[in-house]
């Protein structure tokens, strides 16, 4: 590790952090140019995510110790194969910024766009800061900034109501992260160490499984919070539903995540499935809630009217996907869990953005109002299309993979009702999404929209990428898959 | 015989807490919330945490109780 | 015995009390201010049970004092770290949920968590 | 013997460029016609060009990027393949000409042509499938990429029937997506073989309930009864719709998988000995499906017999001969086999004649009711003709190409020693005619009501296709043994399987 390089791993969260921090300054300068620097800072940690990414690939993972600080003492960031997941949050940033600029400027008052700029630098940083950390304690710092800069964003458009969903997110996110804490006391209390391979080692020579077990517990409340598991997603749809949509985007696609691989951290690094507490009920409890979520949060969407809180509602039935993938705990369940972290945040991004992209140009966010709007913009409902098409898991986009992986991991761990059940969910998700489809392609308008054209170029470039994205990476699939193999591999060993 | 103090000191916390749950008038129960966090900040002491202490002191019992107050006087007073 | 056992974890006990007090005032008070105030009990009573973790009895602080001699018994200074970070966090959780607050009460005119649903719909 | 070659993936991909050409020029009327056809011709001759080859028993393949162990888009032509594609391109260019000619002044062509270039696409991505996972995949587009053309006049009526088929058809789909999965699971591939992949070694019980899965997946398109719920209401799809999809691609994408499914996951060996012994009675998978189908026979026919909507009667015939191919696959007979694969070409032929005549009924005069037909033999003279050379095929014959069929599926139950099954057959022809030639009786020799005779015969793009697939239903029937007619091509299909 020679020169600046060798610093990549901290530098990608820095950089944002450092980015955000001069955003406030930058905007009271010149207002105009708080997107250009965002944009510019994104792009940066996006140049270093896929420098580390290649080098992941070539020479596996890459710890990096704070001031050189060998742990345990010092902090770690260990960028492992979960944590090229920093790759497509620097990259989707960046296309959320890009896609953010025309948005902002139409549906936020301009006093309030540097801070807009500021939070979302910031939860980005938090999140690449999340991925990558190896302690736990920066995990639950992490998990914080994201959660308060997730707040702030839900709040900022100002709309009735959007304050109530903000505080109803906080309320629930405040007692998960107690949670988390919590659970990080508790860990440290019998292991007397913060980081994460350190805990994992310690575990397996301690005899406090009591304590490490109500650790746990608390591990998947909090996380199971954050990324909204039946029973604990009822924050979840006013929030993603009410935000601004490049922030419901962020959101939706990338911050539900972070409960995700939280649990992951928890799960597979830290506790082990095959280390010495037996987890596996706990587990199958887990599936079995998956189950519901994907057959409940399809349910619901149904019989929504306004297309972002579709969105939401689709955005806890694939929670479920995940969760049902990894907590089968067999190879190919959490591969599929694993790849479907990253295909359904490329296909919720492209959908709220292209939600975004309509409700900028109409104003309508009610399907019904919307009839007919195929017509008039083409290109984004297209990308909706597509988009749909593939959350369905219509093959051969993206969303199909992790069906046929998750399927096959219900079956490798004798347990094919699950995948009986995550059909079934399928199904329902084809129901809500027809109807999306049938409005806009096959009913005649109802409102006056003649003068709608296709958004801006600086919306639909965005647009447009991901839902390419969403096509090629059903049949491109193994890109992800050099990542997550050996991840999966790691955690079974 | 410090220890006896300790646990007044924990019974006390107990008791503001109560206190800021049956205290109907807002103004009250943040007056009451700022006690608890002073004690919480005692305990701290005890605990062989004075940064804590001082922190807590300054952020729980200061910042916060200001915050509270703030928002009562912008908002509404009582609960019901 | 119990009585032993019970002075023994006494901070743990009343740490765990005073979660209990926090997280029912949480859920049972519709005001969102109290709910606020339960949240902050909560989030102290977490501190508490953490730094009860780190401390030794009849441990000196962590700071090194000139002449010292050396085998003195420290608390754990680590925890200690982390409830600072803690703090700062739990305050500015809640001075941007108070923020909200405020800006809903201008818009509904109500902080009653049972008003604010009926609004909803 | 294995060829590696391009063909087999340019075949499907053209189409698709095609689709996309019409997306994007397709307003253009001339543009449109001409991307439609030129793609149709250039694509039946690729296919063409692997035919002679293909009855030598060379086997052409294209590997693209596996994208996970063992999984990968596999595209590999073998004789029984290489039948369906021929089968589908040669219709295709005679169902695009209908089209042109049916679809003149309707609504929304643009999509309606891109996405019917889509479904033959995905049709020919199925005959070609060298996995079941590739077969899965171009399966499901096919259920997608019709939804549209179902859907196509935008009426509630329409959005009623659009709703049912993606209901059926998507359920079908999970559940082959399972069945995928565990055969994946059980086997460690899906790629097809000869002789099949799986083997007892898995336990009968296992096996059984996978085959019960696929061929409830399966049966889903191929419309076996109780799962054909879908296939009449789908009639409100334009008729070059309901002719191509409905006679050739959607529902014999089903009766194909079924096909693969018996022969080349399974394998024949393995299916005969797939028995399972329910509370002391012992079924066998191959009588399972062979009773299922013959069911479905009678019981389509009997449906049949009740419509008067002309293509709602059409449908019902379209249930109970498409049990016709599941019965000949399921006797597990050389000669049954080879009956059921080349009733996949002789019902193709047969029901979009009928199909096309029914169009170009409709279209010129507005009838869609057969109470309405009267004397319509006396305006529509060389139509009906058609028709009636088709329903004959139909009722068996000879030399007609539904004789070949009966023929030998008849001769299959012999061999199998199921000659229950010749009875059923032979009730089947009964009830054809009961229902088909009433309809010509109708047309010929019934006075129309208004008394108007006048020969008027519908535009040339509407009659000639009728023509030239009435032509080849007589062709497929007189020519029958020739080498190059598609009854070589199954004979050698079924003599690799059964091997």
């Amino acid at each position: 590790m020679a020169g600046v390089s060798g610093h990549f791993p901290i530098l990608i969260v820095v950089v944002p952090l450092v980015g955000a921090a001069l955003t406030p300054l930058i905007g009271h300068w010149r207002r105009r140019l708080c997107m250009p620097w965002a944009a510019l800072v994104m792009l940066f940690t996006f140049a270093m995510t896929a420098f580390l990414g290649v080098r992941l690939s070539l020479h596996g993972p890459i710890g990096y110790h704070l001031g050189s600080w060998e742990p345990p003492f010092g902090i770690e960031i260990y960028f492992d194969y979960v944590a090229a997941l920093t790759f497509v949050i620097a990259l989707f940033g960046f296309l959320v910024i890009i896609f953010s600029k025309r948005y902002v400027e139409k549906e936020l008052e301009e006093a309030k766009i540097s801070t807009y700029y500021t939070l979302i630098l910031l939860i980005l940083a938090g999140m690449i800061g999340f991925v990558v950390t190896g302690d736990m304690f920066n995990l639950f710092v992490f998990l914080e900034i994201i959660s308060l800069s997730g707040y702030a964003l839900i709040a900022i458009g100002g709309e009735k109501l959007t304050a109530m969903a903000a505080f109803k997110y906080l309320l629930v996110g405040a007692i998960s992260s107690l949670c988390v804490l919590l659970g990080v006391a508790f860990l440290y209390s019998i292991t007397g160490t913060l980081n994460m391979r350190d805990i994992s080692h310690m575990l397996t020579l301690t005899d406090a499984t009591r304590v490490a077990s109500v650790a746990l517990a608390l591990f998947i409340v909090g996380f199971a919070v954050k990324a909204a598991m039946f029973p604990l997603h009822i924050w979840l749809p006013d929030a993603h539903a009410l935000a601004p949509s490049p922030v419901s985007a962020l959101l939706s696609g990338l911050v539900v995540k972070t409960g995700i691989v939280g649990m992951i951290r928890v799960l597979f690094n830290v506790y082990r499935i095959n280390g010495p507490l037996n987890y596996g009920p706990v587990l199958n409890i887990m599936a079995w809630l998956a189950g519901i979520t994907i057959i409940l949060g399809a349910f619901f969407a149904f019989f929504q009217n306004d297309i972002k809180m579709m969105f939401a509602y689709s955005t806890i039935s694939n929670i479920g996907y995940i969760v049902m993938g990894l907590s089968l705990a067999s190879y190919f369940g959490i591969v599929g869990g694993l790849i479907h972290v990253f295909n359904h945040a490329l296909i919720k991004t492209t959908l709220f953005l292209c939600a975004g992209a309509i409700i900028y140009k109409t104003g309508y966010r009610k399907l019904a109002d919307l009839q007919g709007i195929g017509k008039k913009m083409p290109i984004t409902m297209g990308a909706i299309v597509i988009a749909a098409v593939s959350i369905v898991g219509i093959p051969p986009t993206a969303g199909f993979i992790c069906k046929w992986f998750i399927i096959l991991g219900a079956i490798e761990a004798g347990k094919p009702v699950l995948a009986g059940m995550l059909l079934l969910g399928s199904l329902f998700i084809v129901a809500y999404y027809v109807k999306i489809i049938n409005a806009a392609f096959f009913r005649e308008p109802v409102h006056e929209i003649t003068e709608v054209d296709e958004a801006p170029a600086s919306m639909l470039i965005p647009i447009v990428i991901l839902a390419i994205g969403c096509l090629l990476m059903g049949v491109f699939a193994y890109a992800p898959l050099a990542f997550i193999r050996p991840a999966v591999t790691g955690f079974l060993r | 015989m410090l220890w006896r103090l300790d646990i007044i000191l924990l019974l006390f916390l107990v008791a503001t807490a109560l206190g800021v749950y049956v205290t109907k008038d807002l103004m009250a129960a943040s007056i009451i919330f700022s006690a608890y966090s002073l004690t919480m900040a005692i305990v701290w002491q005890q605990l062989s945490a004075p940064d804590l202490a001082l922190t807590e002191a300054a952020v729980g019992a200061g910042v916060t109780t200001v915050l509270f107050l703030i928002t009562i006087s912008k908002t509404v007073r009582r609960e019901d | 015995m119990i009585v032993q056992k019970l002075g023994a974890n006494f901070n743990y006990v009343i740490a765990t009390l005073l979660f209990c007090i926090g997280l029912f005032t949480v859920i049972t008070k519709p005001n969102l201010i109290k709910k606020f105030m339960g949240l902050n009990i909560m989030e102290a009573s977490v501190f508490l049970f953490i730094v009860s973790v780190g401390a030794v009895r009849e441990g000196s602080a962590p700071i090194v004092v000139k002449g010292m001699e050396k085998g003195v018994q420290f608390v754990n200074p680590l925890p200690q770290a982390l409830i600072l970070t803690g703090i700062v966090v739990a305050v500015s959780t809640t001075a941007l949920a108070l923020a909200l607050m405020i800006k809903l009460y201008e818009q509904c005119g109500t902080l009653d968590a049972d008003e604010l649903k009926g609004m909803e719909e | 013997m294995e060829v590696y070659d391009i063909r087999p993936l340019l075949a499907p991909l053209i189409s698709l460029v095609c689709a996309v050409l019409i997306f994007w020029l397709g307003d253009n009327t001339f543009l449109r016609r001409l991307f439609s056809i030129s793609s149709s011709v250039l694509k039946w001759m690729i296919v063409m060009s692997m035919f002679p080859a293909s009855l030598r028993g060379v086997v052409y393949v294209t590997e693209l990027l596996p994208f996970a162990r063992g999984i990968g888009f596999i595209l590999r032509v073998d004789a029984l393949g290489m039948f369906f594609a021929v089968l589908s391109s040669t219709l295709w260019i005679i169902t695009t000409v209908y089209a042109i000619g049916y679809m003149e002044g309707e609504h929304a062509r643009k999509r309606f042509f891109a996405f019917f270039a889509i479904c033959v696409s995905t049709t020919v991505g199925v005959a070609f499938a060298g996995n079941l996972f590739t077969l899965f995949v171009f399966y499901e587009m096919l259920t997608i990429a019709t939804y549209p053309l179902v859907i196509h006049e935008e009426t509630p009526d329409a959005m009623k029937a659009g709703r049912k088929y993606l209901v059926y058809t998507l359920t079908g789909g999970s559940l082959i997506l399972f069945a995928t999965a565990m055969t994946f699971y059980l086997a460690g591939t899906v790629t097809l073989s000869e002789n099949g992949i799986l083997s007892l070694q898995h336990g009968v019980n296992t096996l059984f309930f996978l085959f019960v899965l696929f061929i409830m997946g399966f049966g889903v398109k191929a419309a076996i009864m109780p799962l054909h719920g879908w296939l009449p209401s789908a009639m409100v799809a334009p008729t070059p719709v309901s002719a191509l999809l409905h006679a050739v691609a959607v529902v014999k994408a089903g009766v194909f998988g079924i096909t693969r499914i018996v022969y080349n996951v399974f394998g024949f060996h393995l299916i005969k000995q797939l028995v399972v012994h329910f509370s002391g009675v012992a079924i066998s998978a191959g009588s399972l499906l062979a009773l299922a189908a013959a069911i479905t026979i009678i019981g389509g026919s009997l449906m049949a017999l009740l419509q008067d909507d002309f293509k709602k009667r059409l449908a019902y015939s379209t249930i109970s001969q498409l049990s016709y191919i599941v019965l000949g696959v399921a006797l597990l007979a050389p000669s049954g086999a080879m009956g059921g694969i080349v009733h996949l070409a002789n019902q193709a032929f047969m029901k979009i004649t009928m199909f096309f005549v029914a169009g170009a009924i409709a279209k010129k005069t507005g009838k869609k009711y057969i109470s309405q037909l009267h004397g319509i033999g006396f305006k529509m003279p060389i139509t009906l003709a058609t028709f009636t050379v088709a329903s004959l095929g139909m009722i068996g014959l000879p030399p007609l190409a539904g004789f070949i069929t009966k023929w030998y599926i008849c001769l299959g139950a012999l061999e199998a020693k199921q000659a229950v099954f010749v009875a059923i057959m032979l009730i089947s022809s009964f009830l054809n005619a009961a229902y088909f030639l009433p309809i010509v009786y109708r047309g010929y020799f019934v006075k129309p009501v208004d008394g108007d005779t006048a020969v008027s015969e519908a535009h040339w793009t509407l009659l000639a296709p009728c023509i030239i697939c009435a032509l080849y239903v007589i062709a497929l029937g007189l020519f029958a043994d020739l080498p190059f007619v598609p009854l070589a091509l199954a004979r050698e299909a079924m003599t690799t399987f059964l091997r």
